[in-house]
């Protein structure tokens, strides 16, 4: 191999970390040139993690030892399969995002956008990291950074932020803390913190209850990190005053690096069998996750704001893939890692249209979105793709997903999960033409007597736009190649013994 | 039972003050109080995993004997105490002074927006 | 609200201590902690990092990108610190 | 505002202590191979002796010696020079932070020191400026 092949994983990373260190200085010294600076690393950073990724596809996991020296004593980048989609995935939408992100904080937060895009940049590394390496207590490290970042970007929202901040700082705390408790069970009984490492060491430990403590302690920490059912009380404030930048950033991602991590502990540090016999895991995650599905659309259907709506949605969504997850068999686990890059990409694109219509209109009303079928005819229509995806309609990479975790559910033989995933499908539909209806279709009353309102055309601007347009294009894309994505990478992600 | 219990003390220890500071978190009204309660939280894990590097008999973990380049010295591993505990808790003590400081700087804003930082009069106010 | 506080700490506290069974002693040498990885440490840091304090050596060689996401931790801080509180006042410290 | 201290004595004692609990600190951070030690308790001693002052002489005094420009500079000087220490031993061919490969007499010892230079600045430095940030309260 030659020496530019070896370095790639380090440079997804690093790069990002140097720039977000340079950023505040720039920021007395030139102001304008931080913005450039940042899309220069993101760009940097997605460069190499496709090319890593092709690597990984073409030879198989990637380790990388920092600083020289082999993984129980040092820590390791560990890339397979799973964590090539998932850092393509995070880097991707990451660098879209960015570049919406440029006009909507001139105007939010016009005096603050230099340490935005310092913690912005310090976020995305966050996640990459946490996709990345293979060391449980940097994982710790690199969740801590990621948190740190999004307390703060959070916090300078609009009235409730701070308030609402500051209870996702206690519960995620509380979350990070319980993670960094169970490394600590495990670090007791093995004595490595690497995850191969543990891999080979825990089978036959399964039966210490130190093992079992930590294992349910891993478990109920991510779930407050992905905000499961019972532990999602922070997301919907959290997400709904940050400011739009920032929730089309921590949106997507937050939570589906979380499923990652559970995925990642589930699967590669404890083996599949010890979460099917040995503890009722996969029972209480599926039942769970089922409830949390029910209770995320019914509570979106009791919201007015759009932008809360979707919130309570992604509570939903996360419900969905754990229920993938959970159910354990072979299909329904491709659907779930299928649909955590589905469903990345829709709430994202679902988020950048909220955050242009927040910076035309400056309304999230859904009963206020009166002609914006004309006034942003563009966004409307990326919504209407984004809003058919997540109903499952075919083209869109939504009904894949969906499909597949269906069939999951016939192969476990539960029919109420069946029953779950396409009565959700039904409440996806109603929420979206609640507001499509709104959007296109002229009331009822003003036919009558109401003359024809001429509404100018004024589109969002094109900073904002362009990334909408990819994004909606990348779901109709997604959808037809999944069947290739299916067979190049997830394929090998599902343990062999499913 | 007795030997049960006198083995291993320093965990009851980690546990009592962990809980304590969970149940400050959640149970508490005023946000000074919780922030409180999270150090206790946090600082609770730190002195577990302390513990966990301890050896009987183990001195600090500084190669002793070192005049110059004494690289022929042999030490054994019961000799020190497990350094890694250590160094995985320097990076956990940064982490809460971390956290601490931003939920601070949170604090302050809450303060100056509310003028009270008493949970059940800030939620009185945003309704 | 609070007794559903308390019986939650008390299951907490219930699980954790439940753990604890397994545990090894209070500073036993042979805990399986001090046995896998950090012997190599403590034998080996003065022929590899020519350097008598173990402590540092695990922190800024071993592990060194731990001290590096730790210190990237305390930098976050300090700009998430910057940007919730510093308001752009009079343009006069700019 | 943390205003000037009346007391003469809290004054003169802070300015004679000032200079000695910062020599120690830079002790701790040069020492932190041989004795307990190293870039973090090191640059939390020298923040606190910054912060000595402010306390004692009000922060505005010490804003004109340690400007909130400077500071933000020597945070993201301190992590940059140990992400530049990283990134040298990358491009001359190891792995990111394997100091082995450094051209100096003895790498290993070398690039650690430079490493707990780096964190040492930062350390303060961030000490420093989230006092400031947390102190500046209108």
């Amino acid at each position: 191999m030659n020496f530019y092949q070896v370095h790639f994983p380090i440079l997804i990373v690093s790069v990002t970390l140097l720039f977000s260190f340079l950023i505040p200085v720039f920021g007395w010294w030139k102001k304008k040139l931080c913005y450039p600076l940042a899309i220069i690393a993101i760009s940097i950073s997605l460069f190499s993690s496709l090319i890593v990724a092709n690597r990984v596809l073409y030879h198989g996991p990637i380790r990388y030892y920092l600083g020289g020296w082999e993984p129980p004593w040092g820590i390791e980048f560990y890339i397979d399969h799973l964590n090539a989609l998932m850092v393509v995935l995070v880097t991707s939408i990451s660098l879209l995002v960015l570049i919406s992100s440029k006009k909507s904080i001139e105007k939010e937060l016009p005096d603050k956008d230099v340490p935005f895009y310092s913690l912005f940049l310090l976020l995305f590394t966050g996640l990459a990291g946490i996709v990345v390496t293979g060391d449980m207590f940097n994982l710790y490290v690199f969740l801590e950074i990621a948190s740190l970042s999004a307390y703060a970007l959070i916090a300078i929202g609009e009235e409730r932020a701070p308030y609402a901040a500051f209870r996702y700082v206690v519960l995620g705390t509380i979350g990070a803390c319980f993670y960094l408790l169970s490394v600590g069970y495990l670090y007791i009984v093995t004595g490595s913190l690497n995850m191969a490492d543990l891999n080979q060491i825990l089978p036959n430990l399964y039966h210490s209850k130190v093992v079992l403590v930590a294992f349910s302690f891993f478990m109920i920490g991510i779930a407050i990190k992905m905000a499961l059912f019972p532990l999602h009380v922070w997301l919907p404030d959290a997400y709904t005053y940050a400011p739009s930048p920032v929730s089309s950033l921590i949106a997507p991602l937050m939570t589906k690096v979380g499923i990652y991590v559970m995925i990642k502990i589930m699967f590669k540090v404890f083996e599949p069998s010890f979460s099917i016999e040995m503890l009722p895991v996969t029972t209480i995650l599926s039942w769970v996750a089922s409830i949390a599905i029910i209770v995320g659309c019914v509570l979106a259907l009791a919201q007015v704001d759009l932008k809360r709506m979707l919130t309570y949605i992604m509570v939903a969504e996360v419900g969905y893939i754990v229920l993938g997850v959970a159910m354990a068999n072979r299909n329904a686990l491709t659907g779930a890692v299928l649909h955590i890059v589905n469903d990345a990409l829709m709430m994202a694109c679902l988020f950048l249209i909220v955050a242009a219509i927040m910076f035309k209109l400056g309304i999230r009303n859904i009963y206020e979105l009166r002609f914006l079928h004309r006034k942003m005819p563009f966004t409307m229509g990326a919504f209407t793709i984004a809003a058919l995806s997540m109903m499952g309609v075919p083209p869109a990479c939504g009904f894949f997903s969906k499909w597949y975790l269906i069939l999951g559910a016939i192969d476990a033989n539960n029919w109420i999960f069946v029953a779950v995933i396409l009565m959700s499908g039904l409440f996806n539909a109603i929420l979206f033409f609640r507001v499509i209806e709104n959007a296109y279709f002229e009331p009822a009353y003003a036919h009558d007597g109401g003359e024809h309102i001429e509404v100018s055309r004024d589109e969002a601007p094109l900073s904002l736009l362009i990334p909408i347009l990819i994004m909606a294009v990348g779901i109709i894309l997604l959808g037809i190649f999944s069947g290739k994505i299916i067979s190049a990478f997830i394929q090998f992600i599902v343990p062999v013994s499913f | 039972m007795l030997e049960f219990l006198v083995g291993k003390f320093n965990y009851y220890i980690y546990i009592f003050l962990m809980m304590i500071g969970f149940y400050a978190m959640m149970g508490k009204r005023n946000l000074v109080k919780k922030l409180i309660g999270m150090n206790i939280f946090q600082w609770s894990i730190i002195l577990y995993f302390i513990s966990i590097g301890a050896k009987k008999g183990g001195s600090i973990p500084i190669v002793e004997g070192l005049s110059g380049h004494g690289a022929h010295i042999v030490s054994h591993a019961s000799q020190y105490v497990n350094p890694l505990p250590h160094v995985l808790m320097l990076t956990a003590i940064v982490v809460g002074v971390g956290t601490t400081g931003v939920a601070l700087a949170l604090l302050i804003t809450i303060y100056k927006k509310y003028k009270t930082l008493e949970e059940d009069e800030i939620l009185r106010k945003i309704k | 609200m609070r007794i559903f506080y308390y019986i939650l700490t008390c299951i907490t506290g219930l699980l954790l201590i439940y753990g604890v069974s397994d545990m090894p002693k209070w500073g036993d040498p042979h805990s399986p902690a001090s046995l896998h990885v950090s012997p190599r440490y403590i034998e080996k840091t003065l022929e590899e990092t020519e350097v008598p304090n173990m402590v540092t050596a695990v922190l800024a060689d071993y592990r060194g990108f731990d001290t590096f996401g730790e210190t990237t931790v305390i930098f976050t801080a300090a700009v998430s610190c910057l940007l919730i509180l510093r308001k752009r006042k009079k343009e006069k410290d700019v | 505002m943390i205003d000037k201290h009346e007391s003469i004595i809290i004054k003169t004692i802070s300015r004679i202590l000032a200079p000695f609990v910062q020599l120690y600190a830079l002790y701790v951070i040069m020492h932190g191979h041989t004795s307990p030690g190293g870039g973090f308790q090191g640059g939390v001693i020298l923040g606190a002796s910054f912060i000595l002052l402010a306390i004692a002489f009000g922060i505005d005094e010490v804003k004109e010696r340690f400007a909130e420009r400077i500071l933000t500079t020597f945070t993201s000087m301190g992590v940059f020079i140990y992400g530049f220490i990283g990134f040298v031993c990358f491009v001359l061919g190891a792995n990111f932070l394997d100091y082995g490969i450094l051209p100096v007499v003895e790498p290993r010892g070398m690039g650690m020191l430079g490493i707990e230079i780096g964190v040492g600045i930062t350390v303060m430095a961030v000490m420093v400026s989230i006092f400031y940030d947390l102190s500046t309260y209108e």
